[in-house]
């Protein structure tokens, strides 16, 4: 068993391996994820919500239905444990 | 070799991630006690959260709190500033892993409870019995 | 010898002055600060996640330094879940809300028709509504699994 | 504003309410029935009108928060997804009618928590079939997750387990998704998957899409019990509270295999996905093959019936994915139709084994002797669950396996139309020797095993009532498939097909 | 940036993580799953993501921890492996 | 040929399916229960025969009921073989519903009312598989009849009753699924429909001989209910069930349809023309011949009565199959007309085995020595079936069995025609003995005087479908002709 899962780890860990191989280097500024989708909320974020933390901006409300769900996982887990680990009167 | 060199020092924060998440999941698979399991989980979760960190990383820019007037006044260069949207993620990322996390502690607690152990294998053997 | 069991039961083993006081100190500028994370989410790090653990933090450090039944008491196990089921239906309300209010949904420049202050500022606003109701989701959550956990889920006995 | 906010709505109703059925249901039982079904009739009824739109004006984007698609979150209603939603809705309120007395009787005094629960995993899983955007994606998917966990955790018995079980899995699965979607972002930059569409194709390292498309099917395929990592679904759905597993065991694969699809479509085109690997192609249509086959004959093995149930939905996992996989118009057809009759047809078998353990008091095959005398209208649900299950028309199981098996015929894997019938005919074994139990013992002559069951009443009206609906569907939906291949399906599958 | 500061960093948290699945005394294990996690925090501060680093600081170093210890103490310390 | 649309065909099939439920509903009042069995009988037969006009004049009617698959709609037609086919199951149904009022009521079984309605939903899917438009449509009845005849077989739920249904449903089931299903679905694939078209519709497909001889074989043996050797297992295991079961399902209706289907797929999917062409009937006829033959003789060795008529009924099966296979005018006329004039014979034999069974209890031959002159009306009528069977004049099953003949020697095999002249000789071996032993033997020693003719209900129609049979000899014109416009048309 031990060993089935020594060899799955590293199958794993050789195909994440084969594919970091053509990624952009580390901290490059023209990386495609820093160039594509955050200049526009980096240059137009304050302006449009006129909020200064970029981070808070785009979580609560770029991608607040994210966000919105976020609190719901945290909630059903609150929920769960309550209803897994009570015992029924 | 030089190449070799280059690519270790431009691609090793990446490959860190990748040990990181063999370890925890190699913990998740391969270890009987459940809260090594759990343990190993957070590892690779942790290890995920990093990977996307590290992508939204560049070389000398500022973290991404602005100041609003000079912002609205003189605008911004987005090479500047590291990529918040991966930090966005993971705040998401983090959220889920530390819930799932204690809705598995509680089972946990539960599968001792019922029965007295928390290896797996001793599980097995009471069951089978 | 069950007088002494008895006695060993009701002198809470485990606590300290010096740590019941410094917690006792500590508590509220930890429950100060955990509100200025959430409020100041905008301008600095930190937003209703963090705030909320930092404030459900407060409870369990209660929990931790005094004994459970204290931090139960600070806080109703009632009282908690009516909060948490707010701050949930705070961002679920506000996110329905801007739907009936005709815009789309979470679309918070659509309260402007509510109360008509800019829609960007509305914006602004709205990701503060939010914040404040993932800090209490999260609070209530926190200080419910702690109590949960530590106690294996009959909240008599704690850590 | 052109758009309307109608499937926000569905999505939104059973998730207030069941926020509502936490703070209210704790205060008295009474509030939660009128809740839970209220939010999911208006769903259903509004889902019905969604559909209708999206017929009529075809594919819907619609933008949470008003942000242009790539910035902000973006939701796509296209028919299928709009079909997917009524299905959604319409089952888990059929479930709900079974699930209400079921969870009164077996957790008493935490049913606001087993239904708020309930409601989320509901909405969660309206959430997933609507998306757009690859990582709102696996947010939902842990919703659907950390509820499921959650309600398994709750059952009888060794649940606990198959609950951590699954929990340990499910998170390989899901972590394996957010994986793949790293790659994906780290190399295109953007999460919104028509975007990731358009840019996918211009990126140079094939590495890294081929690493990222790989995690991403994997993740979906451990959190569809795909056949190699199907380890964790018998004993997580046959140990959950029967009033959950009603509900999870007919929706929640499907709405991963839908996931898969749209994974395929929406991020990848057909063309990477099927035809740049043909060996995988070919290799995932043998597992498919063998999955039907080896959870045919786990079913067959089986002397419980709900543990026999859970088998099948495995060999269903298995119809489908192959039914993608082979990548031709009659396939992915009879997959979509499948992901609706197969959804339908469990729901009615969960009905009807849920309405007998109530009845009853247990699943096993040696107390079921002489129920087609004791409980004749559910027996009649059963048979006609069973019949579509088997593939006898005109129940809707004959026409979506009609497709998979031409599909099949057409791609040339002769290995997968014969598991499927392979495993027609184990489904009629299997369902035969069921029946054959509940028509002919006479109940008096148990030998040894008769132990003293709970008490029994018998089950209340609404959930005959629902058992009895499934399975008019089951046959109005087979005999409406004409109907709803031209009209819905066909308009659903992707460019090309 | 300085990247020898970053690399023994990334070196402490492999170490830590090998430790926290190594070691058989679980609430150690966890107590140095607590130490990976503010590793990781320090890390991911020095990276930029500030709001990220806090939140682990709380929930994965702080919470996290609590939760486990709160569940190893009402359980049992040892493992096996 | 043109087809009206009309919603009668419809209402031909569904007469039966809802009067399921009237039945059903009067449960504790049987003499209701009963009624209404005869008068949805009647209903039926009135209905179809409503039809017979038109379609003598050439006609027929058409009505679709739900389009389901591209170019494959569930649709009911009826032309002449469909009406042929519908007109001898329902008159029948009606004779059958007659005695098994007497045999159920004399034997006072249990189960009645769900006996009633399988019963009606039974002959529903019949008329179904009879008034199929193609061959999806005809699968989902041929299923139907399956299913709904499974609470006939097992009626008496012991057992013996258990281990038949079984091996009935393994049979029947399992090759619908694992054979015929794919052989429709390839069909479906070569020819893009499934339509009945006279002339076949695989012709244009341009298939080549292999697998055109591979969905033949898969059809032959994938609607089992033919019970072409070796799928024949379970006829005669399902002769546990009550004998008007066996008389009109395992004599008429399930094997007819069993041999209706196969006959469907020769004469409107491949077409003889196509069979002609690459030589396929060769297979058909080869395949019949060893079951006529093989049938036969098991025949003579049987000592219980139905088990001996199922094995007959076996043998005479193939006969239909073997006309079919000649592909010849005459042979194919024959092998539909024998549908009749075997449903006719067989449903007597089998009406007075229940007869014998219901006066005196007895079921083997061998017990059965002088009964003859006790029950003489029940054994003339036997008499009567068995000639009709054998194919002596003034016999209808003479007709059908003189156009075989016919047949074979146009077709220009005259092995053929040696297999039914051999066949013919056996069928007389083994009815002729319990003949023999009914009216010449001595009843054994101990034998109860009380003895006599079963209760009306039971007699009445036996004899009538033993005059049928000796009257389809002189008046055969009305399936004579429909036989022949289905196979000219």
């Amino acid at each position: 068993m031990k060993a089935l899962a020594f060899v799955a780890t590293l199958v794993t860990g050789a195909i994440l391996l084969y594919g970091t191989m053509d990624f952009p280097a580390w901290g490059d500024p023209q990386a495609p994820a820093s160039v594509h989708l955050s200049t526009h909320y980096i240059e137009e974020a304050v302006a449009e919500t006129h909020v200064p933390n970029i981070v808070t901006a785009v979580l609560g409300d770029y991608r607040g239905y994210d966000t919105m769900f976020e609190t719901i996982v945290i909630y059903c887990a609150g929920l769960a444990v309550v209803s897994v680990l009570r015992r029924s009167r | 070799m030089e190449d070799f060199i280059t690519l270790v020092i431009a691609k090793y924060n990446y490959w860190i991630y990748v040990i990181l998440m063999m370890i925890g999941f190699y913990a998740m698979i391969g270890k009987k006690n459940l809260v090594k399991k759990l343990l190993g989980m957070n590892i690779f979760q942790t290890a995920i959260i990093l990977m996307f960190v590290s992508a939204g990383v560049k070389k000398g820019a500022s973290i991404p709190i602005l100041d609003k007037h000079e912002v609205l006044t003189h605008g911004i260069e987005a090479a500047q500033i590291v990529n918040p949207l991966p930090h966005v993620l993971m705040l998401t990322a983090i959220v889920v892993s530390v819930s799932i996390t204690g809705v598995a502690l509680a089972v946990i607690l539960r599968i001792y409870r019922k029965y007295g152990t928390l290896e797996e294998d001793e599980i097995m053997e009471k069951l089978g019995q | 010898m069950k007088i002494l069991q008895e006695r060993i039961k009701h002198t809470k083993f485990g606590e300290s002055l010096i740590i019941e006081t410094a917690i006792r100190i500590m508590v509220p500028f930890i429950q100060l600060f955990g509100l200025y994370v959430i409020v100041h989410g905008h301008y600095s790090p930190g937003g209703g996640f963090q705030g909320g653990v930092i404030l459900g933090a407060s409870f369990i450090l209660i929990g931790l330094g005094y004994d459970f039944k204290t931090s139960l008491s600070r806080m109703q196990e009632k009282t908690n879940i009516i909060l948490g089921n707010l701050g949930a239906l705070l961002y679920t309300g506000v996110a329905i809300l801007c739907a009936l209010m005709g815009g789309l949904f979470l679309d918070y420049s659509a309260l402007d028709k509510l109360i008509p202050m800019g829609p960007i500022e509305w914006r602004s606003f709205g990701i503060f509504l939010v914040e404040v109701g993932v800090g209490l989701a999260v609070m209530s959550i926190m200080v419910s699994l702690f109590w949960d956990l530590c106690s294996g889920g009959d909240l008599d006995e704690g850590l | 504003m052109t758009t309307s906010n109608l499937h926000m709505y569905v999505m939104a109703a059973p998730l207030i309410c069941a926020l509502f059925v936490n703070l209210l249901g704790r205060r008295s039982r009474t509030y939660i029935a009128p809740l839970t079904l209220g939010s999911l009739l208006f769903s259903s009824v509004t889902a019905c009108f969604v559909l209708a739109n999206a017929l009529k004006n075809g594919r819907m984007s619609y933008t949470v928060g008003n942000w242009s698609p790539p910035y902000g979150i973006e939701l796509i209603i296209d028919p299928l997804a709009a079909l997917m939603l009524l299905l959604i809705s319409v089952v888990a309120l059929l479930a709900t009618c079974a699930a209400l007395p079921t969870v009164q009787r077996e957790h008493a005094g935490k049913e606001h928590l087993f239904f708020t629960l309930y409601l989320i995993l509901i909405a969660g899983l309206m959430g997933l079939v609507m998306t757009g955007d690859a990582f709102n994606l696996y947010v939902l998917l842990e919703i659907t997750s950390i509820t499921t966990y959650g309600l398994i955790a709750m059952g009888k018995g060794r649940a606990v387990l198959s609950s951590f079980n699954y929990i340990i899995m499910g998170s390989i699965g899901a972590c394996f998704y957010l994986l793949g979607i790293g790659y994906i972002y780290i190399l295109t930059g953007t999460l919104n998957m028509a975007d990731i569409a358009t840019r996918l194709p211009l990126v140079q390292g094939d590495a890294a899409v081929a690493t990222a498309f790989a995690f991403l099917i994997v993740g979906l395929f451990i959190k569809m019990a795909f056949f190699p990592l199907h380890g964790w679904l018998p004993h997580a759905y046959s140990d959950a509270p029967m009033g959950a597993g009603v509900m999870i065991a007919p929706l929640m694969t499907k709405v991963t295999i839908y996931l898969m699809f749209r994974v395929i479509f929406s991020i990848f085109s057909p063309d990477y996905a099927f035809y740049q690997h043909a060996i995988i192609q070919n290799l995932i249509i043998w597992a498919a093959a063998i999955s039907i086959i080896a959870a045919s004959l786990m079913a067959l093995a089986q002397r419980d019936l709900r543990r026999m149930l859970t088998y099948i939905i495995i060999a269903e996992v298995g119809y489908m994915v192959g039914g993608i996989w082979l990548a031709n118009t009659q396939g992915l057809t009879g997959a979509l139709l499948h992901i609706v009759n197969d959804a339908l047809m469990t729901l009615c078998l969960f009905l009807a084994a849920a309405t007998i353990l109530y009845r009853i008091g247990s699943l096993h095959f040696d107390d079921l002797k002489g129920l087609y005398q004791r409980m004749p209208l559910t027996m009649l649900a059963f048979t006609i669950g069973a019949f579509s299950m088997i593939g006898v028309p005109p129940t809707a199981g004959f026409f979506s396996k009609w497709y998979l098996i031409l599909g099949g015929i057409e791609a040339g894997h002769w290995e997968y139309v014969a598991a499927l019938i392979f495993s027609s005919l184990i489904n009629a074994i299997l369902f035969f020797r069921l029946i054959e139990i509940a028509y002919f013992g006479n109940g008096d002559h148990g030998h040894g095993h008769k132990q003293t069951l709970p008490p029994t009443g018998s089950a209340p009206w609404y959930m005959q009532g629902s058992l009895l609906v499934t399975a008019v569907t089951l046959i109005i939906i087979g005999l409406g498939s004409g109907q709803l291949v031209q009209g819905v399906i066909k308009l659903a599958l992707p460019a090309g097909f | 940036m300085i990247w020898g500061i970053d690399l023994l960093i990334l070196l402490l948290v492999v170490i830590c993580a090998i430790a926290t699945i190594t070691i058989k005394d679980l609430l150690s294990a966890t107590i140095i799953f607590g130490v990976y996690s503010f590793l990781m925090c320090l890390l991911w501060a020095e990276m930029g993501a500030v709001d990220v680093a806090f939140t682990e600081a709380t929930v994965g170093a702080g919470v996290s921890t609590i939760l486990f210890i709160g569940t190893i103490l009402h359980t049992s310390r040892r493992s096996k492996d | 040929m043109i087809y009206q649309s009309s919603i009668w065909p419809l209402m031909a099939v569904l007469v039966s399916l809802c009067g399921a439920i009237p039945i059903l509903a009067s449960e504790r009042k049987p003499n209701l229960r009963e009624s209404w069995t005869l008068l949805i009988a009647a209903a039926k037969v009135v209905i179809v025969a409503s039809l017979l006009p038109t379609v003598l004049n050439g006609g027929g009617f058409v009505f679709t009921i739900a389009e389901v698959i591209p170019n494959v709609p569930i649709q009911l037609r009826v032309d002449a073989m469909g009406m042929f086919f519908a007109l001898v199951a329902s008159i029948l149904w009606f004779f059958t519903s007659l005695y098994s009022i007497g045999y159920m009521r004399a034997l006072d079984e249990h189960g009645q009312t769900r006996y009633y309605a399988s019963f009606a939903v039974a002959i529903s899917a019949t008329i179904g598989v009879a008034f199929s438009a193609n061959l999806l449509t005809l699968y989902l009845f041929y299923e139907v009849l399956s299913l709904s005849t499974y609470p006939l077989v097992t009626h008496h739920q012991d057992a013996e009753a258990k281990k038949s249904g079984r091996k009935y449903l393994t049979y029947i089931l399992g090759t619908s699924i694992a054979l015929a299903l794919p052989a429709m679905l390839l069909t479906y694939q070569l020819a893009g429909t499934l339509d009945f078209t006279s002339g076949g519709i695989l012709a244009a497909s341009g298939a080549s001989p292999a697998t055109l001889g591979l969905i033949l074989v898969l059809f032959l043996f994938g609607f089992a209910k033919a019970g072409l050797m070796p799928f024949h297992g379970w006829l005669p295991a399902a002769m546990v069930a009550p004998t008007p079961v066996s008389s009109f399902l395992h004599g008429v209706a399930v094997v007819k349809v069993g041999v209706f289907s196969i006959l469907r797929v020769i004469f409107h999917i491949f077409g003889p023309d196509l069979l002609f062409d690459v030589n396929l009937g060769v297979v058909i006829t080869t395949i019949a011949s060893l079951t006529i033959l093989v049938a036969s003789l098991i025949a003579l060795t049987q000592d219980n009565l139905k088990r001996r008529l199922a094995y007959s009924t076996i043998g005479q099966l193939s006969y239909m199959i073997l006309g079919a296979g000649m592909l010849t005018a005459a042979g194919m006329t024959g092998g539909l007309l024998h549908i009749a004039m075997h449903a006719f014979g067989k449903i007597t034999l089998f009406f007075c085995a229940g007869a014998i069974f219901v006066a005196t209890g007895k079921k083997y031959i061998s017990q059965m020595d002088g009964l003859g002159k006790r029950m003489p009306i029940t054994y003339l009528a036997f008499f009567f079936g068995s000639l009709s069977i054998i194919g002596m004049p003034p016999f209808g099953g003479f007709i059908s069995k003189w156009s075989l003949a016919t047949g074979a020697i146009e077709s220009g095999q005259l092995i053929l025609l040696l297999v039914l002249l051999t066949s013919s000789m056996l069928n007389a071996l083994y009815f002729f003995p319990i003949i023999y032993r009914g009216f010449f033997l001595p009843a054994a020693k101990g034998e109860p005087e009380g003895i006599k003719e079963a209760p009306i209900f039971c007699l009445l129609p036996l004899s009538i479908t033993a005059i049928c049979s000796l009257g389809l000899f002189f008046w055969p014109s009305i399936f004579l002709q429909l036989a022949k416009m289905a196979v000219i048309p």
